[in-house]
């Protein structure tokens, strides 16, 4: 693939994390540039979810300080993150249950709608304006991740494949310049990896989204990805291109050596 | 799909509200609220059967009031306010010319709708004592008592009891009320007395329905008060005694209003309750005669209301006075609107502010000794003030003082300054002569 | 000082007291989290039943013994609580399994209208007796320290006795026997229960039963207390805060948050009442759960709730 | 009239997005507007009027208010019954105190006095979740029992602490009737209903729902939680306060702390439950079910025809609306709104399902 990648936008910095005793991060620091696929991998418990969550502020890191386009920070609510332009994707489906497909997506919109209570109350003039506008944009991005035919069924129904794109979906209408996605691919059979794939690809390139991407299996993940960090027990054993990562030692011996 | 459901639904309830409305243009009828449910069912139940009981003699005995048979309902309130407003529009609509609402909660609701709907309110012993006066309050009956007068006539007693009124003075009075309109109303009137007397009051409100009440008798305990007025309704009262009983409060110097002696407020504390004292606008016991009456021509024709053996007690017999002095109005109602003619709410209205009940028509009514004789008028609605003191012996209730009168010197300004003050609000204006004729 | 350690004493026996009814809540929401609305009603509907038993009982068989007649009264008004159980567990929570807790709150509103209207149907809606020999008359401490003494009602004494009793009772029946401990694992995770292989409907069953002798207690005392109607079933808004105080799911959460609760109340009550009007234990319990759990979201005992991604 | 929405297509997002996207569902609301507004003011008894649909629109005002805070914001809240005090008393106050102050203008000011208490009694919300945060909603219904009793100038001094409003005028209409007392509620019931709807059906509304579905997530899309439930308290407790405005006003007239204690509290979150949560029209039949169907039960008796003495009766009523409460929950978890929804559903594909 030939696209441009860019500076650094996001530097993690020896970040530390610990509940309790149970020590999940160690000193872990990577960057991530503009435009490219970043992917975070290693084995179950190998603390990429508590990665992410460290990155767009869920989890507060005791040590360490993330950098976002040059403003670091250690603190930050979620909110502020999201501001910044930070979107994520869930690993077991954090989707609103209670809402239709388009209501779970229309809530990524929810930052650049404005209107207060009143005009909401009266639904007229400007509310509804505001409202039809975002809409647009929604259906853009429900169009690109064809599930049109779903818009009204509530996302409980709808069967899990389903249910992860209406979960990016809800971060890409965000219109994030970083998108985090936490296992995309997890408990998927094979079209629907392909499907994923496909959708995470044309989101780089189409709108040209820098993206870090959290999978435990080697697989698709090394095919799609511009570098690769691996993490075991919370510490980084491997940094690079995919190929290096996968001629790393410890990273074959974190994989394949597990058992013995 | 909706509007035919919501057509059906209006479509039977219209049928009920109908279906019920079958009181005979030939019978006087009665609703009577009532609460045999609930936190003060034990109370409600004996007033209700007395009310019932007394219908049924009427009939039963004299065939009704000259020749006008007497028909009655029974609406549930539950003492619950809303439910009140209810059963009062629902038994409104079938020819109600008098109510008993049986609770001050709903009594201060109800008091803004008869006036529109011209029907009187019987609230004997209870309700707003302001209500007194029928120049302000046109539709509202306080007969024989509110609780200013109660609470006057308690002063007078213990006045009496420590040989004069003077000798209050320094003494420490504690009253434990229902933490309600209820029992807030004889607040200014005892503050009046304070200021009088010179003794000290202490205010112990117990939250309603009154199942907590420790703290509120450690107070007492601590503060050791020379006197102790309760003012509850329902299980407060037997709390209250249970509570005395355990914190060692003697029972003898405590003095309930006449809403908290009645049986059910000491049956179950029997001997703990011993010398506890209360005031009684009426007998308790089967000896008169109209009691005799109701066991002879209703009880012992199976037409009883409640168990034989509570005939007679506290509360069925102030249930009984209620509905006679109801019937009463009615009778002279019909003195001037016509013998045999079924009355309207304001055909009564006008018996009830021309009651004349001397010892000769209470002798004749059998009610000798169960009151004593009430004559009201257009702007006095409460007729009497007497009022006696009984004492619990762990088994019944005697009789422990002579009757007593409100003193009309404290009372009639303070009624009539609060009920100015209430036309005030209300934007009513006083009752002129001729309008009481009407 | 001789006031203030009456107050404390006289907190800490209702503090026992509101302990007794807050069990009920307790129990049942370890074993099937369900909030049991309907505990009032039971201790309402427990009390009436024993009453009316010991009433009826001397009127059938013609016996005096007092003991004798309470035993048994004691004993058809728990036989009577078995059945109650069984029923909700047949008819109500059966078919409402794994709803979510609002609905299965709901439900037990449903069961108290029954209850509430069944036990006054079935025994009658006036004041009766229950008459178990607690000593009413109250007993004076140290009288040469303080003047006046210290006052300790006999009764609520005993009430408190009574109650620690049942919780010892209940503690040892949790820890030791086979089926208290196959209730804590259903209160862990149904599943595991399940694979214990102790059918759910049998332990709902139990759970509630042993609710219901809770219930059976607590009506026994309040009812000896202030004479069995329909009021009882009002003392349960009582136990609520010393519930949520706590901590849902924590036995000894509901003893300590009832003596907390009791105390708290008396002593503020007598200390604070005079300054701000008096009647003010009506909302202290409250506030002082609101307070609490702005420090402990999950109450005293209960355990921490952790939301992950 | 076959119940058909093929054949009705939207070609804009803003008829795409209106709150009845199937022509039939606006034909019967027309219809039952009309029947509200027009046929029951005319043709029901002052007893139906004064004494069922008046406490059942206010009730269900009540109960919509409640829902946005339970159902849309997922805070469960047994406050209720003191927000209505507030309501009542400030609007009392308003009254009582400014000479000639117009109703409206007291009602709304009731319900912005609830909406104070409301979101000082929200906050803790920010750290209390579930039952727990219920309970501590409790204190906020006691507090205000306690204070209506204890604090003179909210009762304007009254000695006895019960307080009335007399007169009632709309512009100089005066609204003493039923029926006007009737329309009056009508009128606040529709426009609060549609307003909800256009809240939770916009992006302040998908934020409410999003905190209840998944607050972290929520959070991470940027939503703030204070911003959420604050706002839900908000909304929640005005229509709750001018509910309580109304039932002071309009049905009562005059009242006493006791006319909001505690059991109104429980009564409106169960309305809610039952009559379906998250949904306007749950409010409704919620309190539809809570409030009229015991009534309708009272009358048993009379229906039947039994001779059954009143006692009886009551505790029958009891126990009949008990069974029917665990029916219902039984048949369908989620309220009478989602059985209403589910038949329509079926009507929608019948005669073919699937």
């Amino acid at each position: 693939m030939t696209k441009k990648i860019g500076g650094v936008i996001l530097e993690v910095k020896n970040i530390s994390l610990a509940f309790g005793g149970v020590r999940a991060l160690t000193d872990i620091s990577f960057d991530v540039r503009e435009h490219e696929i970043r992917a975070i991998i290693g084995p179950n418990g190998a603390g990429k979810s508590s990665m992410l969550n460290c990155i767009n502020g869920v989890y507060q890191p005791q040590q360490g300080a993330v950098t976002l386009r040059g403003k670091t920070y250690r603190g930050m609510s979620p909110r502020q993150v999201a501001e910044m332009g930070v979107a994520r994707t869930f690993q077991n489906l954090a989707l609103f249950k209670g809402m239709s497909v388009l209501d779970n997506i229309m809530t990524g919109r929810n930052l650049r709608m404005k209107r207060g209570l009143f005009w909401q109350a009266l639904h007229v003039g400007p509310a509804r304006r505001e409202e039809t506008e975002q809409r647009a944009v929604v259906e853009r991005i429900i169009d690109f991740l064809e599930i049109q035919a779903h818009r009204k069924t509530p996302v409980g129904r709808l069967p899990y494949g389903l249910q992860k794109r209406v979960d990016l979906g809800r971060a890409l209408a965000m219109e994030p310049s970083l998108l985090l996605l936490d296992e995309p691919m997890a408990g998927m059979n094979v079209e629907e990896k392909q499907d994923m794939c496909r959708f995470i690809l044309d989101v780089n390139d189409e709108f040209g989204t820098t993206i870090v991407l959290i999978e435990h299996d080697m697989g698709v993940v090394m095919d799609i990805s511009d570098r690769v960090v691996v993490l075991d027990y919370g510490k980084k054993i491997g940094d690079g291109a995919p190929d290096e990562v996968r001629r790393n030692e410890d990273v074959i011996k974190a994989y394949l050596g597990a058992g013995h | 799909m909706k509007t035919l459901i919501t057509c059906a639904a209006l479509a039977a309830l219209q049928l009920f509200a109908a279906s019920a409305a079958l009181a005979q243009a030939k019978e006087q009828f009665f609703p009577l609220l009532v609460y045999r449910t609930g936190p003060y069912s034990p109370n409600g139940t004996p007033w209700a059967n007395g009310k019932q009981d007394y219908i049924k003699l009427i009939n039963a005995r004299d065939g009704g009031i000259n020749g006008v048979k007497l028909s009655f309902e029974e609406c549930e309130t539950g003492y619950a306010t809303d439910k009140g407003v209810e059963c009062y529009e629902r038994l409104k609509g079938k020819g109600a010319s008098v109510f008993d609402p049986q609770a001050t909660g709903i009594t201060f609701a109800l008091t803004d709708k008869v006036p529109n709907d011209k029907i009187p309110l019987i609230t004997l012993g209870y309700g707003l004592s302001a209500s007194a006066d029928g120049g302000v309050f046109a539709w509202n009956f306080p007969l024989m008592g509110s609780y200013w007068t109660a609470a006057d006539v308690l002063i007078q007693h213990l006045g009496k009891k420590e040989g004069g009124l003077d000798k209050l003075k320094g003494k420490k009075i504690a009253l434990v009320y229902h933490d309600s309109p209820f029992g807030k109303e004889p607040i200014p009137m005892l503050e009046e007395r304070q200021k009088m007397h010179g003794f000290d009051l202490i205010k112990i409100p117990v939250t309603a329905p009154g199942v907590e009440q420790k703290s509120a008798w450690l107070q007492v305990r601590q503060a050791r008060p020379d006197y102790v007025l309760l003012w509850g309704w329902g299980v407060m009262n037997s709390t209250a005694l249970k509570e005395a009983q355990a914190t060692g409060y003697p029972r003898e110097k405590m003095y309930g209003v006449w809403w908290s002696g009645a049986e059910p407020d000491v049956k179950d504390v029997g001997e703990g309750a011993k010398g506890y004292n209360a005031l009684n606008l009426n007998t308790s016991g089967q000896s008169p005669k109209v009691i005799q009456d109701i066991l002879k021509y209703v009880h012992e024709k199976g037409q009883g209301t409640g168990p034989k053996d509570e005939v007679g007690s506290v509360l069925y017999t102030r249930g009984l006075v209620i509905q006679a002095l109801a019937v009463e109005a009615v009778r002279r109602a019909q003195e001037r609107f016509g013998k045999g003619k079924v009355m309207t709410g304001e055909q009564v209205r006008w018996g009830l502010e021309n009651l004349a009940l001397d010892d000769k028509k209470l002798a004749a009514l059998g009610l000798t000794g169960v009151i004593r004789p009430i004559s009201t008028s257009c702007f006095d609605h409460q007729g009497s003030t007497s009022v006696r003191v009984h004492t619990w012996d762990g088994s019944k209730w005697n009789f422990s003082s002579d009757w007593y009168q409100a003193d009309e010197q404290i009372i009639k300004p303070m009624v009539k300054a609060a009920a100015d003050k209430y036309a005030g609000e209300k934007k009513l204006t006083r009752r002129t002569p001729q309008d009481c004729q009407s | 000082m001789g006031p203030f350690l009456e107050t404390l004493v006289g907190g800490l026996m209702s503090g026992m007291l509101y302990s007794l009814i807050a069990l009920g809540f307790v129990l049942i929401f370890k074993a099937s989290g369900v909030f049991n609305f309907a505990q009032g009603a039971m201790v309402l509907f427990a009390a009436l039943a024993m009453a009316r038993f010991a009433e009826w009982l001397p009127k059938l068989t013609g016996m005096d013994s007092k003991v004798l007649i309470n035993v048994l009264a004691f004993v058809g008004a728990l036989a009577v609580m078995v059945i109650v159980a069984w029923l909700v567990e047949r008819l109500a929570l059966s078919r409402l399994v794994n709803q979510e807790g609002v609905t299965l709150l709901m439900a037990t509103l449903g069961i108290a209208y029954l209850l509430e209207g069944a036990g006054q149907m079935l025994f009658g809606n006036d004041i009766y007796k229950i008459d178990i020999g607690l000593p009413k008359d109250p007993m004076f401490l140290f009288e040469q320290t303080f003047e006046g003494g210290i006052l300790v009602s006999k009764e609520d004494l005993y009430a408190a006795l009574i109650a620690a009793a049942l919780v010892a009772g209940l503690s040892l029946f949790f820890q030791k026997t086979a089926t208290g401990r196959a209730l804590r694992a259903v209160a862990d995770d149904h599943q595991a229960a399940q694979s214990i292989g102790i059918p759910l409907s049998r332990i709902w069953v139990i759970v509630w039963s042993v609710a219901g002798i809770v219930a059976l207690v607590a009506g026994m005392i309040w009812g000896s207390k202030l004479g069995v109607q329909f009021s009882l079933s009002l003392v349960a808004l009582k136990a609520l805060p010393v519930v949520i105080l706590g901590g849902l799911t924590s036995v000894p959460g509901a003893i300590v948050g009832g003596l907390l609760i009791g105390v708290g109340e008396k002593l503020s009550e007598a200390y604070l009442g005079p300054m701000l009007g008096g009647g003010i234990e009506y909302w202290f319990g409250y506030v002082l759960v609101l307070v609490v759990l702005l420090v402990r979201p999950q109450g005293l005992f209960g355990e921490k709730i952790i939301d992950r991604v | 009239m076959l119940y058909r929405e093929n054949g009705q297509f939207k070609t804009t997002y803003a008829a795409d997005s209106q709150i009845l996207p199937i022509r039939q569902d606006r034909i019967a609301m027309a219809l039952l507007l009309a029947v509200a507004f027009i046929v029951i003011p005319m043709v029901s008894s002052e007893y139906l009027l004064r004494a069922i649909f008046i406490p059942f629109l206010i009730l269900s005002l009540a109960a919509l208010g409640l829902n946005v805070l339970v159902g849309y914001c997922g805070q469960i809240s047994l406050g209720s019954g003191a927000f209505m005090a507030v309501g009542a008393y400030v609007a009392y106050n308003c009254q009582a105190r400014f000479e000639g102050m117009p109703l409206i203008v007291s009602l709304l000011a009731g319900g912005l006095g609830a909406t104070v208490l409301g979101v000082a009694f929200g906050l803790p919300s920010l750290r209390i979740k579930g039952l727990y945060l219920a309970v501590a909603t409790l204190a906020a219904q006691f507090f205000v029992d306690w204070a209506c009793l204890r604090l003179k100038w909210v009762t304007n001094d009254s000695t006895s602490g019960s307080v009335s409003v007399a007169n009632l005028n709309l512009f100089g209409v005066s609204v003493e009737s039923p029926a006007a007392r009737y329309l009056l509620c009508l009128a606040f019931v529709v426009v609060f209903a549609l307003a909800t709807k256009n809240i939770v059906r916009g992006h302040i509304g998908r934020s409410w729902m999003a905190m209840r579905d998944m607050d972290v997530a929520a959070a991470v899309i940027g939503i703030r939680p204070i911003q959420a439930k604050l706002s839900a308290f908000a909304v929640s407790s005005f229509i709750i306060g001018v509910a309580g405005a109304l039932w002071g006003f309009v049905h009562l007239g005059s009242w006493e702390p006791a006319a909001f204690g505690i059991n109104r509290s429980f009564d409106l979150l169960f309305m809610v439950i039952i009559g379906g949560l998250g949904s306007i029209s749950g409010a409704f039949f919620g309190a539809a079910f809570i409030v009229v169907l015991p009534l309708l039960l009272d009358k048993l008796p009379y229906w039947t025809g039994l001779p059954m003495d009143t006692a009886t009766a009551s505790h029958l009523a009891l126990m009949i609306f008990g069974a029917l409460i665990v029916f219902f929950l039984i048949k369908e978890p989620h309220g009478l709104a989602r059985l209403w929804a589910t038949a329509k559903e079926k009507l929608r594909l019948w005669p073919f399902p699937h």
